[in-house]
């Protein structure tokens, strides 16, 4: 198993990705600087958090002419998984690897919580079977709040593409349970092939023993098709 | 000695004769340009008369402040060579730095930006952490959290409500983009700070011993360099009127408030740390922050005993026609100075070209002890380096002690009518309600605090805790915390200054930490105001006593003076930022108890006094009273005792008392876990009056939750320490807090569930805004 | 009865010897894509007002105060307005 | 030799029918400061862009593409642009 994960200049979740990885998961990882045309050979490639390059016009709206960019939309129409957490996701959805955009937060503030999740059957990876039915992961961002126009919606749901939605501590996906007005509460959600993954939640700021919960390793264990440590 | 005057500088505006009108709008007294005269041999240029009025003003000399400085610890009594040591001393650099063990140490710092937050609060904000995390990393340290002080006025007042979300946000934008975890800090609202808002930030970064860079430049023909940011008009500040009204431009166009790019100095930070990675690159860096390229160029040539000599015409500007005053005493942010091994220029070229950072070559070191300014090859300005700092003027203020200070403290708790149950009761709730009181998540969710995965603990509790990868060190635990209650200054200096340390230190060893240091920031207001200048001088002597007792130095700090509104000053207000480790990460103690069973032993006694407490000032509206009874070394003895109960494995969690008092602090205990409540009995304390019982504020008073089983122990432990403990209740299963007092009266009880709405609601409601979801 | 409605337009702009690092983030990026004939970018705000157009008679001043009240920070920025349809 | 500059104005406007959070808060809060005529409040970005104006041929065609690349997403917000000044 080996990760790469992207380094934009103002990416500064980076350091949390490689540690998840590598500590967390005890999986090979390296970084990919934004000026480099070529990716190599991974089995996951992580467009971390931050903010890539200011991101003052719209998040990620820059990023996605990077020249590493370029290598990973060909990874991705090679079939090769991708996840992008918080700015990751919204560079994916900036580059077209995933459909719908990220606007500002409805209550117009930075929002830095660990909310509930309800995990949707998403398809393989992403399911209430590989994860539970509820996760808690930290989020903190300003432009977390999703939005597709109907019909994408409807596709969204039609092919199983919501990874989760916020929820409260019951698995009641409520108005008061949405941190930043997302539609639908979506909190994640997937390409509709299948190996795409964008989420605002931040798997990397949950691993370790002290952190507000470890249900981060267990998302990224379901995407690289990690088995579940025989102890837990 | 005379010198023959400079020749014109290219820029006519600045050829004007020094008018004493010009002199007086530079700040500079009489004295003090004789003083100038002499260290030029000559009459100053205007570019000069800048320089000189900005390196001499309080900000930069600390001409006023200075004396007081000197009464703080600097370095560890207790020698020895465990953490704690001092690695870098206060006034020495840009910030202390001292040793956590294993060869690591932290560098951190507090700053204030309150003049700028009251302009606009959110850039002057956000420019003021953007500040303080230069002043860390130009250590050479990677700066891993930071915090915050603020203070406001009363929190009903539009105005008020305007500042306190603009400087938030602002706090939250520059910190939450660049990456840096807040991990907490302390906000106050109070009539005395309308007008003149508090914004102190504070920074703290990690570094190996091996890694410590100077401000010094040394080595002849060394290139400095310029990095960062390009030079625009911003922030000409409290100087910039007489080029402001020499040129014709209009007033509106230079506005005084810099505007900060956190994108910058994230490229900047990441650019410097890597160029200072590289051995034997960089011989000495400094950022630009207050008065610019001007205190940079001469500060560091006067560390490094050496001369410096720039060029303008390198220097990378934004807009077109700059002239040298501007230039010189420009603010713009997200800009550092490094002096360069000669010889590897192209290295340090190579590394901000990788970042895509301007590195102007924009001068080199010289022999000359001298700061020459050139624009177009010839001199602007030419000036002894250490004349504009180490031997900037210092002041002895006259101090007079205000006349109110009698009266407040001869005030007796006696003239309050005594409180019916009902009054005790309802006052629970406003005071949990009170914004100084209630909840701060409205402030802290807009602060990124989980950034870099290494939070132990969040805001919200009494101290924040991070965990710092020390490589093959392994890890080390760190706790910080902010303090500063300036009522108990206003009603008495001295040992308000001394509470603000103790109060520190005190909420660190609840949380498990040993603290190591403390850093500083004096927000005073007029200094030329023997009254104001008394104040500062009794807390700044009530904070170094504390220091000493506690025997954690001060690693350096700011002073902002001339906090003032049309209505006075505000009150005196120092803050500290303090640190500690935690021996053993099981040693982190929670200051929640959150599970019914654990038995509330409070450590303090019960001292009946109202002086200065919030309830007074919420229940009653007024601010009087004597501060409240402090003993240092009674307060040491508690620590120390804390802190081997909570190594013993004793304590389940710890709470501090302070505003609010014990009822307040025994909610806070239990907030938020579900159905969870405390039964107190207070019958033995009896004493003269309730309310001070349950609201008064004396310090040194820790509750503490333990189980049953370990109780008696506890208190044995506490009795051969000579330590006051006494069990006063417990968690319940039933969601009430009830209370039962002493004289046989029929006690007094609240839903927690309540109390838990009216806190965590306060400022929420306050800061709602219709039609926005919150 | 419904009123037809005036379309305002408020533009919000740095001022211009205030730092602008989303127009340098616009620029640098328009650059790297090539546009190097490019030399300055400001980015501002661009709000569109309905109202119907019943009140008419101090709409201006209404308008000029909000801008500077709440559209605006008059400190960093400038602005103007202009009625854009009637 | 140094070409005279052209100056570009770009507008870029949430589209109609997605959430404008902004646009709802300066609306209530003008509602709240006593505008009740207001109907509708929009905000979006105005960016000025100031080119040399040497190269002439293809610079309808760049401005779009632009706009349509980086400048608005075409998911979420519409532009339009005009030729300010020669
Ligand atoms: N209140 C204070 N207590 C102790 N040291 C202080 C205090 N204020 C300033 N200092 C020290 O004086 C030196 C100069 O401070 P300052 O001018 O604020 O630094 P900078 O130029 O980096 O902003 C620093 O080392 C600082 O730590
Ligand atoms: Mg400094």
């Amino acid at each position: 198993m080996k990760a790469a994960v992207l380094q934009f200049p103002g990416s500064n979740c980076d350091q949390d990705a490689l540690a998840a990885l590598r500590d967390g998961l005890g999986i090979e990882a390296g970084y990919r600087w934004h000026k480099e045309t070529t990716l190599g050979d991974f089995d996951l490639v992580v467009v971390p958090g931050g903010f890539s390059y200011g991101d003052y016009l719209r998040c990620g709206a820059i990023a996605r002419f990077s020249p590493i960019m370029k290598a990973v939309v060909a990874f991705a129409e090679r079939g090769g998984k991708v996840l992008g957490i918080c700015n990751g996701f919204q560079i994916l959805c900036e580059a077209g690897l995933l459909p719908g955009a990220l606007i500002v937060n409805d209550c117009l503030e930075y929002r830095c919580l660990t909310p509930h999740l309800r995990v949707e059957e998403a398809g393989p990876l992403f399911n209430p079977a590989s994860l539970g039915p509820l996760l808690r992961l930290p989020i903190g961002h300003g432009e977390g709040n999703y939005r597709i126009a109907p019909e994408g919606l409807a596709e969204l749901k039609a092919n199983g593409q919501v990874l989760f939605r916020y929820a409260d501590a019951a698995g009641r996906v409520t108005e008061a349970a949405n941190p930043n007005g997302s539609i639908d509460n979506i909190a994640g959600i997937r390409n509709r092939a299948g190996n795409v993954f964008g989420m605002m939640p931040h798997p990397d700021r949950a691993f370790a023993a002290y952190h507000p919960s470890q249900d981060g390793l267990a998302v990224f264990r379901s995407l690289l098709e990690l088995p579940a440590p025989a102890h837990a | 000695m005379t010198r023959p005057p400079l020749p014109p500088n290219p820029d006519p505006v600045l050829n004007v004769p020094l008018t004493e009108e010009l002199i007086r709008r530079h700040g500079l007294l009489d004295e003090e340009m004789a003083r100038i005269r002499e260290l030029l041999g000559r009459e100053p240029t205007l570019t000069e008369l800048g320089i000189f009025s900005v390196m001499w003003s309080e900000h930069c000399s600390y001409k006023n402040s200075k004396p007081l400085l000197r009464l703080f610890p600097l370095e560890k009594a207790e020698t020895g060579d465990g953490p704690g040591r001092i690695l870098v001393k206060a006034g020495e650099e840009n910030a202390g730095v001292i040793d956590i063990g294993g060869g690591w140490a932290v560098a951190f710092k507090i700053e204030s930006h309150n003049h700028p937050s009251a302009v606009e609060p959110f850039e002057g904000a956000a420019t003021g952490v953007g500040g303080i995390i230069r002043d860390i990393f130009t250590m050479g340290a990677r700066p891993i959290l930071v915090t915050n002080s603020l203070r406001f006025g009363e929190l009903d007042d539009p105005t008020v409500k305007r500042l306190f979300r603009g400087v938030v946000a602002g706090i939250a934008h520059y910190g939450n983009c660049i990456g840096l975890p807040n991990l907490g800090g302390d906000v106050y609202f109070d009539d005395s700070y309308e007008g003149n808002p508090l914004v102190n930030a504070l920074c703290l970064g990690v570094l190996r011993h091996d890694e410590i860079k100077r401000g010094a430049a040394s080595g002849v023909g060394n290139p400095v360099y310029y990095v960062g940011a390009a030079t625009g008009r911003d922030g000409l500040g409290g100087a910039s009127f007489a080029s402001r009204e020499l040129s014709e431009e209009s007033q509106a166009d230079r506005p005084a408030v810099q505007k900060g790019d956190p994108f910058m100095e994230k490229l900047l930070l990441e650019a410097c740390l890597e160029m200072m990675a590289v051995p034997g690159l960089v011989v000495g860096i400094q950022d630009m922050g207050a008065a610019g390229l001007t205190c940079s160029a001469c500060e560091t040539a006067a560390r490094g005993g050496a001369g410096i000599e720039i060029e303008l015409d390198q220097v990378p500007q934004r807009e077109t026609g700059m002239n040298s005053y501007e230039i010189m005493l420009s603010e713009s942010q997200e800009r550092m100075l490094v002096i360069v091994q000669k010889g590897r220029e192209a290295e340090v070229e190579a590394i901000f070209e990788k970042w895509d950072l301007h590195a102007a070559h924009v001068g080199q070191v010289t022999d000359t002890g001298r700061m020459v300014v050139l624009q177009g090859g010839s001199p602007v300005a030419d000036i002894p380096a250490r004349g504009l700092t180490d031997e900037a003027p210092v002041y002895q203020r006259e101090t007079r002690r205000p006349a109110y200070l009698d009266e407040v403290q001869r005030w007796d708790p006696a003239s309050l009518p005594a409180p019916a149950a009902a009054d005790l009761e309802t006052a629970l709730p406003k005071l949990l309600g009170h914004p100084t009181i209630a909840s701060k998540a409205w402030v802290y969710r807009q602060y990124d605090h989980m950034v870099r995965a290494s939070t132990v603990v969040a805001p919200g509790s009494d101290a924040g805790v991070v965990r710092i990868d020390c490589g093959e060190a392994g890890d080390r635990y760190l706790a910080v915390v902010n303090d500063g209650n300036g009522r108990y200054c206003a009603l008495n200096p001295r040992r308000g200054g001394q509470i603000v340390v103790a109060e520190a230190m005190r909420n660190l060893v609840c949380t498990g930490a040993r603290p190591l240091a403390v850093t500083d920031n004096l927000n005073f207001g007029n200094p030329y105001k023997p009254e104001v200048f008394y104040l500062m001088a009794e807390a700044v002597a009530g904070m170094a006593e504390a220091c000493r007792a506690f025997d954690t130095p001060v690693t350096g700090g700011n002073v902002s003076l001339y906090n003032e509104s049309p209505r006075g000053a505000i009150d005196p207000t120092p803050v500290v930022g303090a640190v500690g480790l935690l021996e053993d990460p099981a040693h982190l103690t929670p200051s929640h108890a959150g599970r019914a069973g654990l038995t509330l032993v409070l450590i303090g006694g019960f001292p009946f006094e109202l002086g200065g407490s919030q309830y007074l000032k919420i229940i009653h509206g007024l601010k009087t009273g004597d501060a409240p009874s402090i003993d240092l070394e009674i307060e040491k003895t508690q620590n120390t005792f804390l802190l081997d109960r909570i190594a013993a494995g004793d304590v389940a969690a710890a709470h501090d008392l302070s505003e609010g008092g014990l009822l307040v602090a025994a909610a806070e205990m239990v907030f938020g876990a579900d159905g969870v409540g405390v039964s107190l009995d207070l019958t033995a304390a009896d004493g003269p009056r309730a309310d001070a019982l349950l609201y008064g504020e004396s310090q040194g008073r820790i509750l503490l939750a333990t189980t049953p089983e370990k109780t008696a122990g506890l208190i044995q432990a506490a009795a051969a320490a000579g330590v006051s403990a006494q069990v006063i209740g417990e968690t319940t299963g039933d969601g009430r807090l009830e209370v039962r007092l002493p004289g046989g009266s029929k006690g007094l009880g609240w839903s927690v569930d309540e109390l838990h709405r009216a806190w965590s609601g306060a400022i929420e409601q306050a800061m709602h805004r219709p039609g926005i979801r919150s | 009865m419904s009123w037809p409605t005036v379309k305002i337009h408020v533009f919000v702009t740095p001022k211009k010897t205030v730092l602008d690092p989303q127009g340098e983030a616009v620029g640098h990026a328009l650059h790297s894509l090539g546009w190097s004939d490019l030399r300055q970018v400001r980015v501002g705000k661009f709000i569109e007002l309905e109202v119907d157009a019943g009140e008419e008679k101090n709409l201006d001043d209404r308008i000029d105060q909000y801008c500077r009240d709440l559209l605006s920070n008059p400190v960093i920025e400038d602005y103007r307005w202009e009625i854009a349809s009637r």
